[in-house]
């Protein structure tokens, strides 16, 4: 079985947990990777403490991109904004169990990117959000 | 790898080109199917650019001493050379640029800034890089200009059917591939050319593709403008090349301005310098110009309609191991319509992952959208996964590639 | 040879350099004098670019294979070690172009045609290269705009005395040369930058001749933009850098319009990518890249500090050797207010004589305008000749140079 | 002695016997090297059988392109327009006796293209002419 495509990662893209959207949110941002056509949109639900409440995300794309996706939805509710404002470049690897060339970490990072950009209020994802 | 077709013997080529003997992972060999992308370098063109660091290094046309003139003629024959290869009347018209981008670019910018106003119309095709679309939308911006397409059929050749009713818009410019990057498509440049000097425009072919993989001369098409770079046809990358007619050429306003473009510079005005120097301003790429001349002498021992026809046997051999997989789809015309590019999707399986898990097993292809957004998106897709051949590839390279598809389904799961 | 100064060990240098070991006639080795016009390159940024083609060659940014992905990270990685060289807060404000023209050239066109129009001002010197002059000129033709130089003296340095009344045109664009590629004048940059922004101008630091010789901190400086070339600082022809402001560099449109450049196309729109990619359209000079690495690697790693007071040394005494020749006349400051570029005449002997002759014996200098003919123009010279340095110069190469000129009296009868 | 410098040319070009101009003339034609400032100017006296009757050369630069610029008056004197219309870079190179390279082939040709252009009544003397 091939390394990088560990169970953990087919698994959640063939059957992601955390697919669909969520309503009413306070975020939601979208935005996609133009090297290879990726796409993600995220919609999170934020209670009176500034606690995630629901997140979930929607979108195409490859196995990594939809997987860290799906895994990034799972690590945020219950955190508070501040905390996943926090939440860098090595936790999604990390989440992934993946050492990535730079490439592939675009792909693995646009759910953050896209992410932070929501939480932040900004007009546009750049890749220094993830840095 | 046991691979001789009558015509070319790939084993010896084979060993020309010093980075197939890599593995790129423990004990698995590289299988480079990305030569669309950009091609492999023999030997001899590497040698011949280190020998001018080694040996002849200096700058260029201005200078005295023994290294600078042999730089200097080094660097004109490399010019020569080119112009020969692709069938040039006169060296002088062949420019050196980057690459394919910045000589479309240098179009669009001087030939374009001259001569197109509001309202003009400048016909492209469907199946376009971004190389040969951007700089048109950006002067289409400019200058509010027209830009028409000729359609792209299901089957990915170009719609010729459209073409004439387009040429009724009499377009200042008709720009298009000579071959598509991502179909394979081989477009019939010499009857697309003759159309639209008959309706008054002037052409520019994309020779991307073409030039590395063709036999290509351009007295013959009777092209305006003729772009193409090194790094695709086994030179280095940082070269390419703008030929133009000589007329043409000569009516143009620099581009970029500085050194050597020059004749005569005061502090408020300056006369341009004659062809083809008018368009190379600044220290050129002189080693690349070497190391493209080194390619062109490669190519041209080995014989341009010799790789022309190994790469349809390869193509042909790809396509039928290709589509017998199931859940494998191959865009683009048959292969006796195309040079040697299979984009191809795997049932719902992302290409990039097709593609990571080819790499795998050392097999070296390309996924996403291959610099054709709108084409992807008229096939509706956000990316397909390429396959490309050259001169070095074998059909052992293609019985990986489709025995590590198999593998592909298994890892997806199906 | 046998050279030290208490600083570099030039002996053990020039065994990086394979070029210096060459006889350019039968018995007569290299004595390489023209380090203004192009450096040599050190085996090291030989070699890197030699096993990039041999081992990693791939097109960058859109490949998931290993070569892809080691090309891109080599890539990325050389604009991170220029980033460093030159003080840059951010790697994504290093552009990668062909050399300090096309630079140029972008920032007048992009940033030029955004924001200058009839009536604005620029500043420049009468000291520059062609390659900071042509560009300008051309955009004035275009825009109406006026130009305005700040004077040479006598002695060859800028007359600073009439700056500030031309600061008071309010100018929208200082640009100028921190060295001199003809004098040697070193200016003083920060201090006219900090005036000019006084002014409310941008400003643009011309540092092909800098850059190679003397440490660089475009922060410290407080430049707008910075311009300079690998190939005259022990890197490869086909790769120049363009440094800028963040803002400035994001409020720009893009320059070539093309591969690479764009976040989004299609058929008649594009959406441009972001810094630093907005402005390197189609494949870049990717091996030139690794090779300007290798070439920042390895002028760090001896200490720029150490290069500039090598030249320190060599011109003082080059300039004392050249001025006891009877009928020398070197134009340009003392020695403390240069580098390492010493231009002269000798009596009414034309510079091309000169450099020819000085050619059989092994001696390789520049003779012409230096791309300069405005700064000649002003001198009432057609042309002079130019011996240049670098950190591989010595003493012993500077006594041929003064021997051989004797030489070049004695042909002449005097 | 040095090859390069035989003393044909430093004597041509300390002493050069066709310098100066010619009054009335014909022809007459100037351009530059703009690689190194070289000038010259020619002009030609043709008398009614189309035979160059005099010649003469003004201008500064190299030894080379001045030595050129003599050698080459001296050999138009007493040809048809149409005779000098036949002359060749080789017939500069063996005048001079010398080979070059590509940058002092222009010093030496740019007397030549000088005469061409007038010859043939050009507006700008191109290298094409010398070719
Ligand atoms: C001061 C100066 N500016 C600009 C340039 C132009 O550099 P390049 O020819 O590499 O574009 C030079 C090189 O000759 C120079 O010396
Ligand atoms: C058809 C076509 N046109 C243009 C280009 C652009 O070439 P370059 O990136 O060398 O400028 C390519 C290369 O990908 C191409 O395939």
């Amino acid at each position: 079985m091939d390394d990088l495509y560990r169970e953990i990662i087919i698994d959640r893209y063939k059957n992601p947990i955390y697919r669909g959207s969520v309503n009413p949110h306070d975020i939601a941002f979208e935005d996609d990777n133009p090297l290879c056509g990726d796409h993600i949109r995220i919609e999170v639900r934020v209670n009176e403490n500034g606690i995630v409440e629901q997140a979930a995300f929607d979108g195409h794309g490859c196995a990594i991109s939809q997987a860290a996706a799906d895994l990034l939805m799972e690590t945020i509710i219950g955190k508070t904004i501040e905390e996943v404002k926090q939440i860098t470049k090595d936790d999604i690897l990390d989440m992934l169990g993946l050492e990535l060339g730079p490439v592939r970490l675009k792909c693995a990072l646009l759910s953050l990117k896209v992410l932070k950009a929501g939480v932040y209020g900004l007009g546009e994802a750049t890749d220094d959000l993830v840095e | 790898m046991e691979t001789r077709t009558n015509t070319l013997d790939v084993k010896k080529i084979r060993q020309d080109f010093p980075i197939l003997q890599r593995e790129v992972h423990p004990g698995v060999p590289l299988v480079y199917l990305d030569s669309t992308a950009t091609s492999q370098k023999p030997a001899q063109v590497i040698d011949a650019m280190d020998r001018y660091y080694r040996y002849t290094n200096a700058n260029i046309h201005r200078g005295i001493h023994v290294l600078a003139e042999e730089s200097t003629a080094d660097y004109e024959a490399a010019r020569q050379k080119v112009a020969q290869f692709i069938g040039a009347e006169s060296p002088r018209q062949v420019i050196f640029t980057r690459n394919t981008t910045e000589s479309i670019n240098l179009v669009a910018y001087s030939w374009g800034r001259r001569h197109l106003n509001k309202g003009d119309v400048i016909i492209l095709t469907e199946m376009e890089h971004h190389s040969n679309l951007v700089p048109w939308q950006m002067l289409a911006q400019e200058r509010e200009l027209r830009l028409e397409f000729i359609p792209v059929t299901e089957d990915g050749l170009l719609d010729l059917t459209a073409y004439p009713a387009l040429l009724d818009f009499k377009p200042r410019m008709v720009a298009f591939t000579q071959m598509s990057n991502v179909l394979g498509t081989i477009n019939p440049a010499k009857d697309m050319i003759a159309l639209a000097h008959q309706a008054g425009a002037i052409t520019l072919v994309d020779a991307a593709q073409s030039a590395p993989h063709l036999p290509v001369d351009v007295q013959d098409l009777d092209a305006d403008f003729f772009a193409f770079s090194a790094h695709k046809m086994c030179g280095p990358t940082g070269i390419g090349v703008l030929y133009g007619k000589k007329e043409l050429l000569e009516s143009m306003p620099p581009f970029l301005g500085g050194g050597d473009m020059i004749k005569r510079v005061q502090l408020r005005s300056f006369a341009p310098n004659e062809l083809p120097h008018k368009f190379e301003a600044g220290t050129p790429s002189i080693a690349e110009a070497i190391g493209l001349g080194a390619a062109v002498d490669y190519l041209t021992e080995i014989g341009m309609d010799k790789v022309e026809s190994h790469e349809k046997e390869i193509i042909a051999y790809a396509l039928e191991r290709l589509e017998e997989i199931p859940g494998v789809k191959v865009f683009g015309p048959e292969a006796a319509k195309k040079g040697g590019v299979a984009s191809f999707t795997l049932s719902s399986i992302h290409p990039h992952d097709v593609s990571q898990i080819l790499d795998r097993h050392g097999i070296a292809i390309r996924a996403g959208h291959h610099c054709a957004m709108p084409l992807h998106e008229k096939f509706g897709l956000p990316a397909t996964a390429r396959a490309s051949f050259y001169l070095y590839s074998t059909r052992e390279e293609v019985d990986k590639l489709a025995d590590s598809l198999y593998e592909v389904r298994k890892i997806f799961g199906m």
